[in-house]
């Protein structure tokens, strides 16, 4: 019962870890390229959730300035980083598609076994 | 998609999207919000425009050199507000030392510098989303069919 | 007004690439010219700042005036003066090189995109060397690593964009659990600020070890991989294959360093030495360095493609650092700063040469060297002094790097790891010799060679040529900057 | 038969972390070690120290300026690395960037 309670109390962050794993998972082992961006994305955004998590107040109150004085506010400093980290993923994310165009545009596929194969064949030629 | 109904429907909506956008950034330091979020309201109701109306005209709207403008511009406000900090104050991007009017908190203009940074944030991300956009889809054009617009 | 000089020398850079857009519409020599007197000016201000910090101690620089806990700080201490003004100096000899050469696969229009990344990569290396705040770190390591793939990919050829996508995927893994660490330091202390998340840590480490010893573990194989040393160092031969060799000489010779300076940083800022002996990292280091060096070569050896083979050696050289700092000793750190700095001349000198060879003769495979040394001899001949260096002769100043390794290792019982340094210099010369043999012995029979100097366009000579001196002469008088670096290693607080 | 053993790989990776997260501290309240005097000068003179009523944006743009700086760059990096890798040569001189 008893690690239950515990699993119940910590589940912010092992959903996150969860969420990291399964984002990195799907880089590692999805062939299509488009799939593996997902799964970076899948990654930034766990670190966020445990960004986010680590800045909880349990009954707190967005940080912005409340008129009564005894209301507990959230910690801010988690969420300035988040809003940081997001633009960081994003222009990641815009360049490794753009990328995905071209070696579509070039390979005429996305799939990595393929792409592998074609470029040990280029190799061999020339 | 040059469908009538999606046309009138998109030139109704987007000032009201782009008003709230420049509103959340405006009150960046009031309410919750700021350049990031309205600069993408702004940006997402310019790709609205470009996939209702097409390439072409949205490029009109949204040109090039105007792009390449707010890119570098926002930077060059951004490090000039700094820089105004390390003249006055000695310490680069300071806010109330430097002689920023700091006003009534809550009100519109207060906040030293905070609200020029917010504009020029929003100014940055809402350009960069729209630029993106374009080149995306040029991207894209060229790969499948090159040479159609 | 000279602590001033960091934001400066940033805001130099940041300019530069701003204006460098503007300058498009005049002829293309105009903005090559701005560009270089930029860099020259940050070079003299980033010479002024380390006689400064020599004298005075590092420079604390505080963003808008707030406390070093509330705001983002700048601590500027000699090793960030010593290594801003290295990567400051090799850019700028990289930069004369890439003047003149036009037509490695970078068409007109591209160049001036080309230049306005390499100012922001300059911009947001001296910003990732003078930062005192793990997340500011964690920003700019985003802006090298998205410049430094758009650098590579700039090159329009088939496999760019395969190994630049690899070299993305990658390098966002790295920087992704770079900033797991933050968090979980950040979870455990409360603080972005390395001395102050150092000074809590030393408290509270016993109490919640979990979160360090993991912390711990994310960060440095973040950076691991970034830093491509062995057993993430999947990237860099192919990005090294594809791209225009200014870009590889840049990627392989200061971008490299950088994330290892904030490897060291890492290590003997944030987590002090009591929990590095305590969780056995310094073994753990050994172990990686030790077959990075072994492996680096074993694969270069079996190269063909003469790029691949330099970024593999460059793998096994970063051995060489690993080396020097996992031994957690200040003459340790004093040999691994000194190697950053001579094997960036090196691989810089090595690179460029080779690309002034793909220049004139258009060739890629390590055996096309027959007969080359006769055309073109001084660039051959700066490639033999690069390599002599990489296999450690003396009078170069791969050699002394060695030394100072090997008398590292004697003070501290590890005498062992001078068996490691040997072999792997044994390896490199098993396949950098036959290079230079084949190009200054092996030449087709009965042609007359008149000895004339290559036509080649003269920015790549000199820089070529200059990256040659610099070697020998810090191989001949190392102690120009051996006692500045021994001097900002001792204040790591080593023993 | 490889996939199965990543998997069961990325799973033992799981479970350790899982481990390791029971011990962390992770109450979510004002006890927890990240709520330190950092966050309280924050919530206590953000106000009269930058005037701004939102906590957050004082951070963003005052205390911690300097990451906004290096975001709107990467913002601009990210531009103009997607412009070189997708901007083809323009037939017409006018397409610059």
């Amino acid at each position: 019962m008893q690690i239950i309670q515990a699993f119940v109390d910590h589940i912010n962050f092992i959903g996150a870890v969860a969420l990291f794993l399964i984002g990195l998972h799907t880089v590692v082992t999805k062939k299509n390229l488009i799939k593996r961006i997902m799964g970076l994305n899948i990654m930034g955004t766990s670190i966020f959730l445990f960004l986010v998590a680590i800045g909880n107040v349990t009954g707190g109150v967005p940080p912005i300035l409340q008129q009564d004085p005894n209301v507990n506010y959230i910690n801010p400093i988690p969420s300035v980083l988040i809003l940081t980290g997001i633009v960081v993923v994003v222009s990641m994310t815009v360049y490794s598609l753009s990328l995905t165009i071209k070696i579509y545009e070039m390979y005429g596929t996305i799939n990595q076994d393929e792409l592998t194969y074609l470029i040990r064949e280029e190799e061999i030629h020339d | 998609m040059d469908d009538r109904i999606v046309k009138s429907i998109t030139r109704l909506v987007i000032p009201f999207i782009q008003l709230y956008g420049i509103f959340i950034i405006l009150h960046g330091h009031i309410t919750p919000g700021g350049g990031f979020s309205g600069g993408t309201l702004i940006g997402t109701s310019l790709i609205l425009y470009t996939l209702v109306f097409g390439l072409l005209p949205s490029k009109k709207k949204f040109s090039h050199r105007m792009s390449q403008i707010a890119e570098s511009g926002g930077i060059v406000i951004y490090v000039g507000i700094g820089l105004i900090g390390l003249f006055l104050s000695g310490q680069f991007l300071t806010n109330l030392d430097a002689g920023f009017p700091i006003g009534e908190p809550g009100e519109l203009f207060s906040a030293g510098m905070i609200p020029l940074l917010m504009i020029t944030i929003g100014i940055k991300v809402a350009s960069t989303m729209v630029s993106l956009f374009h080149l995306l889809i040029e991207g894209d054009l060229d790969a499948d069919h090159p040479g159609i617009r | 007004m000279i602590n001033q000089l960091p934001i400066i020398n940033m805001l130099i850079f940041l300019a530069t690439a701003l204006i460098i857009p503007l300058l498009s519409k005049r002829t293309f020599k105009i903005t090559l010219i701005f560009g270089f007197i930029m860099l020259l000016c940050v070079v003299t201000s980033s010479f002024f700042l380390i006689f400064h910090i020599a004298e005075h101690g590092a420079i604390l620089y505080q963003f808008g005036g707030h406390d070093s806990k509330i705001g983002i700080e700048f601590k500027v201490d000699l090793m960030a003066a010593i290594i801003g003004l290295f990567v400051v100096g090799l850019t700028t000899i990289i930069y004369i090189y890439s003047c003149g050469d036009e037509t490695e696969g970078v068409e007109q229009k591209e160049y001036g995109r080309y230049y306005i990344l390499l100012f922001i990569i300059l911009f947001a290396i001296l910003g990732i060397i003078y930062t005192n705040d793990l997340f500011n770190a964690y920003v700019f390591m985003e802006i090298i690593s998205i410049t430094t793939c758009s650098i590579i990919s700039i090159k329009r050829k088939k496999e760019t964009y395969a190994a630049s996508f690899r070299y993305v995927m990658l390098n966002e893994i790295g920087s992704l659990s770079y900033l797991f660490g933050v968090a979980l330091i950040y979870m455990v202390t409360g603080y972005t600020n390395i001395d102050w998340v150092s000074q809590s840590i030393q408290s509270i480490w016993q109490l919640y070890s979990i979160n360090i010893i993991i912390a711990l573990g994310f960060m440095i194989v973040g950076i691991g991989i970034k830093a491509a040393i062995f057993p993430f160092h999947i990237w860099l031969p192919d990005a090294h294959a594809s791209a225009p060799s200014s870009s590889s000489a840049i990627l392989s010779s200061i971008i490299v360093k950088v994330y290892i300076v904030v490897l060291i940083k890492l290590l003997f800022k944030v987590f002090k030495l009591d929990i590095l002996n305590h969780f056995h990292v310094s073994t753990i280091l050994v172990i990686v360095a030790a077959t990075g060096m072994i492996m680096g070569s074993i694969f270069a050896i079996a190269q063909k493609d003469i790029k691949r083979m330099l970024g593999y050696s460059s793998i096994s050289q970063i051995g060489y650092i690993v080396m020097g700092i996992a031994m957690f000793s200040s003459l340790g750190l004093a040999s691994a700063m000194f190697h950053i700095i001579s094997h960036g001349l090196m691989k810089a000198a090595l690179f460029l040469s080779v690309g002034i060879v793909i220049y004139k003769k258009k060739i890629k495979k390590k055996n096309d060297f027959e007969g080359l040394a006769y055309e073109m001899p001084i660039t051959m001949s700066v490639f033999t002094i690069a390599a002599l260096g990489m296999i450690g002769i003396p009078l170069t100043s791969g050699f002394i790097s060695k030394l100072t390794l090997g008398m590292a290792s004697l003070d501290h019982r590890q005498g062992y790891l001078i068996i490691i340094v040997v072999l792997s210099g044994l390896l490199n010369v098993i396949y950098y010799l036959p290079i230079i043999i084949s190009s200054f012995l092996k030449s087709e029979p009965n042609t007359y060679h008149p000895f004339k100097i290559e036509k080649v366009p003269w920015p790549m000579l000199t820089s070529v040529i200059l990256l040659g001196i610099g070697i020998l002469t810090f191989g001949i008088f190392p102690n120009l900057i051996m006692n500045m670096i021994t001097q900002a290693a001792e204040l790591f607080g080593l023993i | 038969m490889k996939k199965h053993l990543l998997s069961l790989l990325f799973l033992i990776f799981f479970g350790i972390l899982v481990y390791s997260i029971m011990e962390m501290p992770t109450m979510q309240n004002q006890e927890a070690p990240s709520y330190n005097e950092v966050t309280e000068y924050y919530i206590k003179n953000a106000v009269n120290d930058t005037g701004s009523v939102n906590f957050i944006s004082a951070i963003l743009a005052d205390y911690r300026g300097f990451d906004t700086l290096g975001e709107t760059i990467v913002l601009f990096t990210s531009v103009i690395a997607v412009a070189s890798v997708l901007r083809t040569v323009k037939k017409k001189e006018g397409e610059d960037y």
